[in-house]
């Protein structure tokens, strides 16, 4: 029941099975596939990123000596839920001066980019809607268009408060992804392969042949630059409160500051899922005996544990500051980027 | 210093323009006259002896019968020791030089005077209101007897 | 039509071409910060004139929580007066009170009994915890770390459960009377204050744990917001920001008022006033404080709370007079002028966050935004005290 | 509000249409109930009190509440102290930047009438209500976080009442 690939496979079988028997080209059994599975996948990541949700609220109420929701269902679980439905109550203001057009699609397509990468993820054995074999050359250019979104949102929305929040985040997010995809090239030049698949079949099912163990330093590196891409805490520039009040969606009202607030936590279980696919060994299990578990069920529990480290990150630190941001990015992690690099390069050569 | 040796010297550089205040308080309280008073300030600043680098603060009274007064409480951090200075002017016509070049301090202090009792500083770098609303023209609300809108004496058991 | 927007250019596209155009072009804007901003601490308004992120000038506005208090006063007999100084300076309200009563009692000659001044003291070292309790909260939030802000309300809400067995309210006291304090300190107080000293110091190192030796906040408060000593003074400056400064001024220490002589503690000074000096002065004056109430515990002695034989409606000798504390945030003081009658004639409030609050403009210029925030966090101003 | 608001409209002229409306009511009742952000707005003294309810001991999260230092995101405003004239244009701005359906509390005897300011005082608006309209009013100087509790209950119970056939009427005109 667990094994949902298997279910698939067989459930795919019988159906193409069906068409063959009425002549039906396969081609539109396939699109149906795609796009229901397309559908699921927006259902279950949003239905993950209403758990995160909550689940913030949880540990950061519980790092503060605090409970936290309590009231909407058992522990709050629906809290999130509550939320949403307020949301999409409000009324939805557009400034007078606003761009109209822009401060439309800003939130749309910071929604389409926090979603579309999930294409290529494989959730466990054989759980992945596409796999393409350049996956990870896709994944750094779709996570990439978030920085558009939030410059949109920054510059429609004539607010200037809002246009540094944007400005931010455009230095940001364009300065970290250097690092980010040296510090991912490591864990490729081991696989091979840029596809995911590939690269999660490499590591094996044993917890020291995963690549955070030769790959320590692209681990580190890829990190703390995706904390930074994602716009968590230390690296929240772009919405610091204390500053700019509440950054580029300072003046989004209602669901489109709900789809803000959902790509973020999407992004944020998006940049803990690559990290597992590259680094943790993806689906596999730490030990070949303890297959037994169902490989969506590691994928999930290794992700979450990196979400939660993530959420532990914001309610400890404080804040950088723009030039110190930089001067990090592009002064520290660069050069360890391409440090680690010519080591794998290296290791590779000689023992590979 | 002590209280007699503060009074002392001030005395001894201003003389007659100096009128000491009796009482019994631990600090000398004195008044100096509207010409002496910028130059007061600035000895009192730059002596070494009195060394008064630190005004505590700057307030105006208003007697509604004669005058308004201007009150000093200067400081010295290095000496430890206290001063009162005050100063009369005129009652429809008050106005002096600010001290602000003084002490930086006096700012602020002199803009709400000026706001609050109607106080002119001649010289002052920023006169600008500093409390009340922009639109305000309800005169000075601190001075004695002042009433306007939305303004309700307690009323007297 | 008053916002640029993208548009195609007639002509060649160079630098001067498009400045020409006004489509790319450098200038200054101006921001106006508050009165409604998170970390403006109340109703501060600041206009500040921007380059990206540099901060070239600022203008701080104020006189949104102008409460004409000295009005009030002049209207108010002195023990009705009382209450109103709990809401100059809401954070610490005690040390307000104190003020004041210091001032009538000089003014009118009145002795306290030693009683009194010792839960006096007692009852203003734990309002100064508590108030710098508020600070540290509000600072930390400010740098964006949202946890230590919780984790000082926890302790400053035991503090608070102190205040209510003795007066019964949780912010605004009116405890110190003049000629004493309202009422004794009930039978368990004691106990659970030791209990609470005992703690807290604890609870001091975890706060310095989690910012103190964070390299993060190291970054953020190292070296920003240098204040130099002579512009200190000469602003008017006082309390921890002075002292931040490398120069040791305590009003308790200097020109001890109440029993403050009879204790032993140690005045904490920084070393080039920058952010980080004035913030680790204020974690040592925890530590400070927490030596003095277990002093004035141990040596709290017994008989009357209040002067017996007060009038019921002061009536203090013509004259006038001045007198100033050491309040968390620096010296507070009244200047008092009285013509014999039962009410003030007037009551010039000077508070320590006016002073402070002048300091922001000069240590913030030409530094960020973020800077600015976490400057104006550790000069600790409180708005009420500079409007009144 | 958007798409939702006009669908009350449609729904009830179907058959059993009464009951479906009743029903999501309730639904979208229960979760503005469950769900009032408030705005980080504070004023004097009743402020520090406000954060306090929203710190450890007292903690709103429970009831759903967290703040938003945009008023654009949030639900529900305490204004908490003493409002001067110079603030209460202010005041009155954000009131207005916030999207409907908000809610006002008055917290403190200044926000509700002056309070101890009401005599003598040349500088302090006499009560909100004068400027914004308010939903509860929360008597004390300060009140304590637990009145303030009350209140936000005593809004849950106000909310839980409404009908979304009549949000037309009662919106705000800007």
């Amino acid at each position: 029941m667990l094994e949902f690939d298997k279910v698939m496979l067989e459930l795919y079988g019988f159906l193409a099975a069906w068409c063959a028997a009425r002549s039906i080209p396969l081609i539109w059994l396939d699109l149906t596939v795609m796009i229901i599975a397309g559908l699921i996948m927006i259902g279950v990541l949003s239905l993950a990123a209403l758990f995160l949700v909550w689940w913030e609220r949880k540990v950061s109420a519980h790092l503060q000596d605090r409970l936290g929701p309590m009231r909407t269902g058992t522990h709050g679980v629906l809290q999130t839920l509550a939320d949403g439905i307020k949301l999409l109550q409000k009324e939805d203001i557009v400034p007078s001066a606003a761009d109209k057009r822009v401060y439309f699609w800003a939130p749309v397509v910071a929604f389409v980019a926090a979603y579309l990468a999930y294409i290529v993820i494989p959730f466990g054995k054989g759980l992945i809607a596409r796999d393409l074999n350049i996956g990870i050359l896709y994944i750094i250019a779709i996570t990439s268009f978030t920085v558009i979104s939030l410059l949109m949102a920054g510059w429609a929305s004539n607010n200037k408060y809002a246009l540094l929040g944007g400005m931010r985040s455009a230095a940001q997010i364009v300065s970290y992804e250097v690092p980010l995809t040296i510090s991912v090239l490591g864990a490729v030049m081991l696989a091979g392969s840029l596809s995911m698949v590939d690269i999660v079949e490499a590591q094996g099912p044993y917890f020291w042949k995963w690549y955070w163990l030769p790959q320590i330093l692209g681990f580190g590196i890829y990190f703390i630059s995706a904390t930074a891409e994602a716009n968590r805490t230390p690296f929240d520039l772009p919405e610091a409160e204390q500053e700019l009040v509440a950054g580029f969606n300072v003046e989004y009202s209602g669901m489109k500051f709900a789809m803000f607030f959902l790509a973020e936590f999407v992004n944020m279980f998006t940049i803990s899922a690559i990290a597992t696919t590259l680094f943790l060994g993806g689906w596999q299990p730490p030990l070949p005996g303890l297959a037994f578990i169902p490989s969506w069920i590691w994928f999930m529990g290794k992700t979450l544990f990196l979400v939660f480290v993530l959420m532990w990150f914001r309610w400890t630190y404080p804040r950088l500051r723009v030039d110190q941001l930089m001067n990090f990015a592009w002064k520290f992690l660069l050069p360890l980027a391409f440090l680690n690099l010519i080591l794998t390069g290296l290791g590779v050569y000689f023992f590979g | 210093m002590t209280k007699e040796q503060i009074t002392a010297r001030l005395k001894d550089k201003f003389g007659p323009e100096l009128e000491i205040v009796e009482n019994n308080q631990p600090e000398p309280y004195f008044y100096i006259s509207m010409a002496k008073y910028y130059e007061l300030c600035s000895y009192a600043k730059n002596d070494p002896q009195l060394d008064f680098d630190f005004l505590f603060q700057l307030g105006a009274v208003h007697y509604p019968d004669d005058r308004f007064e201007v009150a000093l409480c200067l400081c010295s951090h290095e000496k430890n020791h206290k001063a009162v200075v005050k100063v009369r002017l005129d009652h429809d016509n008050p106005e002096t030089v600010t001290i602000s070049d003084i002490w930086k301090a006096a700012n602020w202090f002199e803009r709400e005077a000026m706001e609050l009792f109607g106080i002119g500083f001649f010289g002052h770098p920023d006169p600008q209101p500093l409390l009340l609303y922009d639109d305000w023209d309800y005169g000075y609300p601190m001075r004695k007897g002042w009433t306007g809108p939305d303004f309700v004496p307690m009323p007297e058991k | 039509m008053d916002r640029p927007r993208f548009r195609p250019h007639a002509g060649k596209i160079t630098v001067d071409n498009m400045i020409e155009n006004k489509d790319l072009r450098e200038e200054e804007f101006l921001i106006n910060m508050g009165p409604q901003h998170p970390s403006t601490h109340g109703v501060l308004r600041l206009i500040l004139k921007m380059e990206g992120e540099f901060i070239r000038d600022l203008t701080p506005y104020v006189g949104y929580l102008h409460r004409s208090i000295e009005k009030i006063a002049e209207n108010r007999t002195y023990n009705q007066f009382m209450p109103f100084t709990d809401r100059i300076d809401y954070c610490a309200s005690m040390p307000s009170n104190l003020a004041w009563a210091t001032a009538v009692e000089k003014l009118a000659a009145i002795e306290v009994p030693e009683r009194a001044e010792y839960l006096r003291v007692i009852m203003v070292e734990l309002n100064r915890i508590a108030s710098h309790l508020i600070w540290l909260g509000t600072m930390s939030l400010d740098l964006g770390a949202v946890t230590p802000f919780l984790y000082a309300f926890r302790e400053r809400e035991w503090i608070l459960d102190l205040f209510e067995m003795t007066c019964g309210q949780r912010l605004t006291y009116h405890y110190i009377r003049i000629g004493g304090v309202a009422r004794d300190i009930p039978v368990e107080f004691e106990k659970s204050c030791r209990a609470f000293i005992k703690d807290f110091r604890r609870r001091v190192d975890d706060y310095e744990a989690i910012l103190t030796e964070n390299p993060i906040f190291l970054g953020r408060t190292k070296d920003i917001g240098i204040l130099p000593l002579d512009l200190a003074k000469d602003l008017g400056a006082s309390g921890p920001t002075i002292r931040g400064s490398n120069y040791g001024w305590d009003i308790r220490k200097v020109e001890p008022y109440s029993v403050y002589d009879r204790f032993d503690f140690q005045i904490p000074i920084g070393a080039n006033g920058d952010v980080w000096d004035r913030y680790m002065v204020r974690i040592e004056e925890f530590r400070q404080s927490c030596k003095i109430i277990e002093q004035a515990l141990d040596g709290l002695p017994e008989g009357d709370t209040v002067r017996s034989k007060l009038p019921t409606v002061l009536r203090p000798p013509a004259g006038e007079v001045f007198s100033r504390i050491e309040a968390p945030r620096g010296e507070m003081g009244y200047y008092i002028v009285s013509n014999g009658d039962k009410k003030p004639f007037r009551v010039k409030i000077r508070t320590a966050s006016y002073g402070n609050l002048q300091c922001l403009r000069p240590t913030s210029i030409g530094l960020k935004i973020a800077d600015l925030v976490a400057i104006f966090g550790s000069l600790d101003v409180i708005l009420p005290e500079v409007d009144r | 509000m958007g798409i939702i608001e006009k669908v009350p409209a449609y729904i009830e002229r179907l058959p059993g249409g009464g009951i479906v409306t009743t029903s999501m009511d309730w639904v979208l009742n229960q979760s503005r109930a469950s769900s009032l952000w408030y705005m980080l707005f504070g004023l004097a003294c009743c402020a520090i009190e406000m954060m306090a309810a929203g710190a450890s001991r007292y903690d709103f999260d429970r009831f759903g509440m967290i703040f938003r230092a945009s008023p654009r995101q949030a639900d529900l405003m305490f204004v908490a102290g003493t409002v001067t004239h110079k603030m209460s244009k202010r005041v009155k701005l954000l009131y207005e930047q916030m999207a409907e359906p908000s809610y006002v509390f008055a917290m403190g005897g200044c926000a509700c009438n002056g309070g101890p300011f009401y005599y003598d005082c040349y500088s302090v608006l006499k009560g909100i209500d004068q400027v914004i309209p308010v939903d509860i009013y929360i008597p004390g100087c300060p009140p304590r976080p637990e009145s303030l509790m009350e209140g936000c209950l005593k809004l849950q119970e106000k909310i839980k009442k409404e009908k979304m056939s009549d949000w037309a009427s009662d919106r705000k005109e800007v």
